[in-house]
């Protein structure tokens, strides 16, 4: 590693959505405003070059954070810096907002239908007036050998394309900015394996290849294992562990990463000789709305006691990774 | 006697430009107690497969040639009626998302008890005594007091219970999973396929288990077969087919799946995309993409043959 | 592929050729355009010249009948006007009003629910309870007091002179919420599909988002809609004329046609009211087909 | 269920004050009611006594407010035109009117209900392929067209059924009806049918759709796949289903009614609210058109008010409580 330069810090950063009902029916039920509290005080930093991933269920926070991290949504508490600066202040400046973009999930739904593939890709170019004229094309032609796929396919529309080829027109976009840092948000979920692999093949080439730094956000753990350097897994908006990917696969410590590892179904299983036994974890998420008290994970925890239950636990360093557990830090866990 | 036999089962959409052929020759049969996975990517004709079974194929689908075998009797050319009878009865189904498929104006109670009263001759008191029994089997609390809740009182999860419960209430002998675990949460995926595996063990009952998702198949499944563009190309059982895959696309998609317990550098990945209906390759439909491909690959069709430990439709093993 | 060719080849080409009723409806709709668009040049006579009507030709039945002219196909009115050219002639201003109005209740109506839609917040729940509102109340009724309000508001020698105007005003007015309540629903689903996240992300202005991206992925219903609001916008003008709120006699629609032959309804002069009702209909119904046509085509689901 | 029905006769409570709004602004702002009621020749003195008397001598919204308190309480002034209570001229009418629309809506929602549920259900049929043709053809047809053909047909070609009027009424003090006797009921079928006929086709197709939309969602599927009769499936799953919206449809549609008549009216001369209006809007009668639009707006109100109290009976999700 020659360089460690952090491009995006997340210092305690919240976001709240008000969901109350409308005023009237609130007042006349007697009810008060109620808050979504999607992101609470999560902390992270991404590494130029770098991937760091956030793993977790619906409804955990981590789509937030990513629009979060590219300014589609400001933050309600807590700061996000990009290069140092304020990200909202710069995100005001052309220059800086070009070094970012993003990756969407759908691939049906992450390209204009009314659009030739051509002026989706040289979007980015024309806003930041990047090139002009005839340049544009021959840099979206390039653009999109470099995505595998043909500079003749800029002729035609979205919707003749297979999802597999969408997600490339979408990197390719993604790409046309020359951004230094890209939110990925779940970019292979809605894909066949077989296409996934192609896409996870292709991000990583480009990663190496261009030093772009990713913020991964998905919720299947073995994708997760295969892109990240650093992983964050979060339950209920909050990071509940945090630290390199290498030490939490080998030694998950808090209680939810454990369970979420043992739930996961995977091909090792085969024919019932498997090396892992399988645990469901019982119980669903609770609502965000009206979390559970003390640790969130509380009422799905093998581990919990009284003190789970009323203080909220923080971040404790164990080795090289970060836990929010209090059974870790008292040693109660393994 | 087998619980289902497939026999060259095709499905064909007419359109106007000539008629398509969504699944071409399937074959494959379900053994008592016996789940066998069926696995593939989008559009390779696994969801087909599973609604010409039970014989609710969206029009102007049609089965276009081959039959369907339920314990020996032929059911794909069955009046209505009589199908309808075997529905639920015989052939219990369960649908991907629990979110649509319970009827959001009636309550789980009532769903169940019309469910049993179709099929089964109970009086209304043994209904719904029995569909208190399912709930609680099917790990609902207090399923005494939430037998008269409404579908939108309950969680995803929960749902997905009463849909299970919904599929076997009336005693089948046969259940087709659709994709039933797709659009749960990691955590709760798990528990359905628990439950699922141990009320079908329990009852000895046979499964068609649909899914995408290959870790799911490798946990619940006996046997997996492996389809691509309407056809079933690999077929054995579920160690042999992960561990020692034979065609070259069960191959690459084993290869293609990222593994929790180690780290690659890089994924194998297939070339290309499944051909749409329209744009069928003579020969062997994955030809264009395949490493192995040579001249009888691209000109005859090859059928399931024993290859290895298990059995594929490839020219390799010929 | 040009793109005439593309268009012959696509679904809804296809769809159009393989309808027989799709194809009638538009066979009739371009026979009665067509009789609108060139009445000054192959109508027999001018019904808007007064001098050139005689008393002695009025109440003439049409031409089937034994005391009917060859000069008046579908015989006269009680001033001795030609039917059939009164009436290629009231198709005419009905079709320039029904159009009109419905630009005008689109335009407003996308305007409005683009607005609605993106902004959401405050500007779209008032914005949204005032569709609501006017919703509520049938579109004849909003129309027929607007117009009454406008005409009385207006002097006298002014609401002569505008009363085409205030009518496409009326019944614009009278169309606006569905459009921008179907506008303003498209519009909150495409503002968060993801393309429109990717948009935002390269910090593209919200007009800028609007008009290029989201527009003209709302156009579609908005078509259907219109086609199918044409067929009721031309009614509401025919039943205001009926109700003698539209246009004057001097001007005639096919509404006001219908109207005066109301009146000799009676004395057994049926002609009158049968053949300007008929084409009124006839125009109607071949656009409402071609509407209900047109979205079934466009919407495989429902096939 | 309290706070539900508050909520919503909360929310009506704007709908009618701006209803109300507009109707005392034509008031203000069209005609000038002093030279309509003096004629051409008066003095200045008269002129004051009555801009006096009157009010319209006070601020806008002291004049609005005044209005909107003397409608609460019935009175909405004296008809230019015919120099009689507006009260009383609404109160006369009102029996004819909401006879009429009250025939026509039965006609309309028993007719048009079963048959939208019919091609629905037997979409391919060709019963119901001539059914659609045919309601398209009765969307097409404007009212008064509807009412003029049935004239032409059945009062002048075959002279079995009146033409206009109500026919013979038997009065009560606060109330006349035209069912008690042959002649009211004869002449109540032409109007109820032109009236009904728009409706009823709209209806129709209106139900059809939500029918087929019902028909293809996933828990119906599921239903055929649990191998639920025919009969339990179309009729119990989704009619009950359908019915949702049905609901909403059906309070449109008797709003619709409502507005048709005065078409109707006109065409029948049937001497109820709606030929009032229309001879009003024709002279800009301001309040007998503003008296007849708050009624309106109240009457509207409360359907929908009616409609959301069968919501909750229909929908189990409404009666969450959160």
């Amino acid at each position: 590693m020659t360089e460690t330069r952090t491009i995006l810090e997340a210092i305690e950063v919240t976001r709240t959505f008000d969901v109350s009902r409308p005023w009237l029916q609130r007042t006349l039920a007697g009810e008060g405003r109620r808050v979504l509290r999607a992101v609470d005080a999560v902390s992270f930093a991404v590494t130029l070059g770098r991937t760091l991933s956030l793993v977790g269920e619906s409804g955990c926070g981590k789509s937030t954070v990513g629009r979060l991290a590219v300014g589609l949504y400001a933050p309600s508490g807590g700061e996000i810096r990009f290069e140092g600066q304020n990200l909202s202040a710069a995100r005001a400046q052309p220059a800086l907002r070009r070094r970012t973009n993003m990756i969407f999930q759908d691939p049906y739904a992450s390209l204009n239908p009314r659009w030739r593939v051509s002026d989706i890709v040289a979007e980015p170019i024309r806003a930041f007036r990047l090139l002009k004229g005839r340049d544009v094309q021959d840099r979206v032609g390039q653009l999109l050998t470099q995505v595998g796929l043909s500079p003749r396919d800029g002729e035609k529309y979205p919707h003749e394309f297979s999802g597999g080829q969408r997600q490339r027109v979408s990197i390719a976009r993604a790409l046309s900015s020359e951004p230094e840092f890209l939110v990925c948000d779940e970019p292979t979920s809605a894909l066949d394996v077989s296409v996934q692999a192609q896409i996870l093949n292709l991000m990583r080439d480009l990663q190496e290849r261009m030093q772009i730094t990713y913020l991964f956000i998905s919720h299947n753990l073995a994708v997760v294992r295969h892109m990240s350097n650093l992983l964050g897994v979060m339950y209920l908006g909050r990071i509940v562990e945090y630290g390199p990917g290498e030490s939490i696969f080998g030694n998950p410590r808090h209680p939810y990463t454990r369970l979420l590892l043992d739930a996961i179904p995977d091909i090792g299983m085969a024919g019932g000789t498997n090396s892992r036994a399988r645990a469901p974890i019982g119980g669903e998420v609770p609502s965000p709305i009206s979390p559970p008290s003390g640790c969130t994970f509380h009422p799905r925890c093998p581990l919990a006691n009284a003190r789970c239950r009323a203080e909220v636990p923080r971040h404790t360093l164990d080795g090289d990774v970060l836990a929010a557990c209090h059974a870790v830090e008292e040693g109660r866990g393994a | 006697m087998n619980v289902l036999d497939v026999e060259n089962l095709t499905v064909e959409f007419p359109t106007r430009r000539g008629v398509l052929r969504a699944l071409d020759h399937v074959s494959f049969s379900i053994a008592p107690g016996e789940v066998l996975g069926v696995v593939g990517e989008s559009g390779a004709g696994k969801s087909l497969t599973g609604a010409a079974i039970i014989g609710l194929l969206e029009p102007p689908g049609r089965i276009g040639g081959g039959q369907v075998l339920l314990q020996g009797h032929r059911i794909d050319d069955l009046p209505y009626e009589k199908m309808r009878r075997i529905r639920g009865k015989q052939i219990g189904a369960i649908f991907q998302d629990p979110l649509t498929t319970l009827n959001p104006l009636y309550s789980v109670g009532r769903q169940l008890i019309e469910t049993m009263q179709t099929h089964l001759p109970l009086s209304n008191a043994d209904a719904r005594l029995r569909a208190v029994r399912w709930l609680e089997d099917v790990g609902i609390p207090a399923a005494k007091q939430r037998i008269d809740a409404y579908p939108h009182e309950f969680s995803g999860g929960m749902r997905q219970r009463v849909v299970i419960a919904l599929a076997l209430c009336a005693e089948p002998r046969l259940v087709i999973a659709d994709e039933p675990t797709t659009a749960l949460d990691v955590s709760i995926q798990a528990q359905v396929i628990a439950l699922l595996r141990r009320l079908t063990q329990e009852r000895g009952l046979s499964v068609m288990l649909i899914t995408h998702d290959m870790g799911v198949i490798a946990e619940a499944a006996d046997r997996i077969a492996v389809m691509y563009a309407g056809r079933v190309v690999e077929i054995g059982g579920v160690a042999e087919v992960v561990r020692h895959p034979s065609h070259p696309y069960t191959v690459g998609l084993m290869g293609s799946i990222p593994v929790l317990d180690a780290r690659v550098e890089r994924l194998r990945q297939i070339e290309g995309a499944m051909p749409r209906l329209n744009a069928m390759p003579p020969g062997c439909p994955f030809n264009p993409r395949c490493p192995r491909t040579f001249d009888r690959c691209r000109d005859e069709r090859p059928e399931l043959m024993p290859a290895r430990q298990t059995a594929a439709a490839c020219w390799l093993y010929a | 592929m040009s793109a005439i060719a593309r268009w012959l080849d696509s679904d809804v080409a296809y769809s159009f050729r393989r309808s027989p009723v799709a194809l009638m409806a538009a066979l009739v709709l371009a026979i009665i355009l067509a009789g609108a668009v060139l009445a000054p040049w192959i109508a027999p006579h001018n019904p808007l010249d007064l001098a050139s009507l005689n008393l002695m030709d009025s109440r003439i039945p049409p031409v089937w009948d034994a005391e009917g002219q060859r000069s008046f196909p579908l015989g006269t009115d009680d001033q001795g006007r030609d039917i059939l050219s009164g009436i290629m002639y009231g198709v005419r201003i009905s079709l320039v009003i029904g159009v009109a109005s419905v630009i005008f209740a689109i335009v407003a109506g996308i305007a409005v629910g683009l607005l609605a839609g993106y902004a959401g917040g405050v500007l779209d729940a008032v914005l949204m309870r005032v569709a609501d509102i006017q919703l509520t109340f049938p579109a004849i009724l909003i129309a027929l007091l607007v117009d009454g309000v406008v005409t009385a508001a207006l002097p006298q020698e002014m609401h002569e002179r505008l009363k085409t105007q205030v009518l496409i005003f009326s019944i614009g007015i009278s169309f606006w919420p569905q459009f921008a309540r179907t506008v303003r629903g498209s519009t909150l689903v495409e503002r968060g599909r993801e393309y429109v996240m990717a948009a935002r992300v390269i910090g593209l202005s919200s007009g800028r988002i609007m008009l290029t991206h989201i527009l003209p992925n709302v156009l579609g219903p908005v078509f259907v809609i219109g086609t199918l609001t044409l067929g009721l916008a031309i009614l509401s003008e025919a039943t205001l004329s009926f109700l003698g709120v539209g246009l004057p006699p001097s001007s005639p629609s096919v509404g006001t046609l219908i109207r005066i032959g109301n009146d000799f309804l009676f004395s057994g002069e049926w002609w009158m009211t049968i053949f300007p009702g008929l084409t009124l209909v006839l125009l109607v119904l071949s656009i409402n087909l071609l509407g209900d046509w047109l979205r079934d085509a466009l919407n495989p689901k429902l096939r | 269920m309290f706070a539900f029905i508050v909520s919503r006769v909360l929310q009506a409570v704007p709908v009618v004050l701006v209803v109300g709004l507009i109707a005392y602004a034509m008031f203000a702002f069209v005609g000038d009611p002093v030279t309509i009621m003096l004629g051409t020749d008066y003095t200045e003195a008269q002129r004051v006594a009555l801009v006096k008397q009157l009010g319209l001598d006070q601020p806008f919204f002291v004049q609005y407010a005044k209005f909107m308190w003397a409608a609460l309480h019935g009175e909405f002034g004296i008809s230019y035109r015919l120099a009689r209570p507006v009260t009383d001229l609404l109160a006369e009418r009102m029996p004819a009117t909401l006879e009429l629309a009250l025939t026509a809506s039965v006609f309309a929602l028993l007719i048009g209900v079963p048959m939208g549920v019919y091609t629905g259900i037997y979409r391919t049929a060709f019963s119901s392929r001539v059914f659609m043709i045919f309601s398209l053809i009765g969307v097409s047809l404007p009212t008064f067209l509807i009412g003029i053909l049935l004239i032409l047909v059945f009062s002048v070609w075959l002279q079995v059924l009146p033409s206009f009027g109500r026919g013979d009424v038997v009065r009560f003090p606060h109330w006349s009806t035209g069912f008690l006797t042959t002649g009211g009921l004869k002449a109540l079928i032409l109007p109820a049918v032109t009236l009904g006929l728009f409706q009823m086709t709209l209806i129709m197709r209106l139900v059809r759709a939500e029918m087929l939309e019902v028909l293809r969602s996933d828990y119906i599927k599921f239903a055929r796949a649990r191998g639920l009769g025919t009969r339990a499936i179309n009729f119990g799953h989704a009619l009950r289903n359908t019915l949702v919206p049905v609901i909403t449809i059906a309070g449109l549609q008797i709003g619709g009614i409502i507005a048709f008549s005065i078409v109707t009216e006109t065409v029948f001369q049937w001497p109820g609210m709606g030929l009032l209006f229309v001879q009003s809007v024709q002279v800009a009668d301001v309040p007998v058109m503003a008296a007849y639009l708050v009624m309106i707006s109240v009457l509207f109100v409360l359907i929908n008010l009616v409609v959301d109290l069968l919501y909750y009976a229909v929908d189990p999700r409404l009666r969450v409580v959160r």
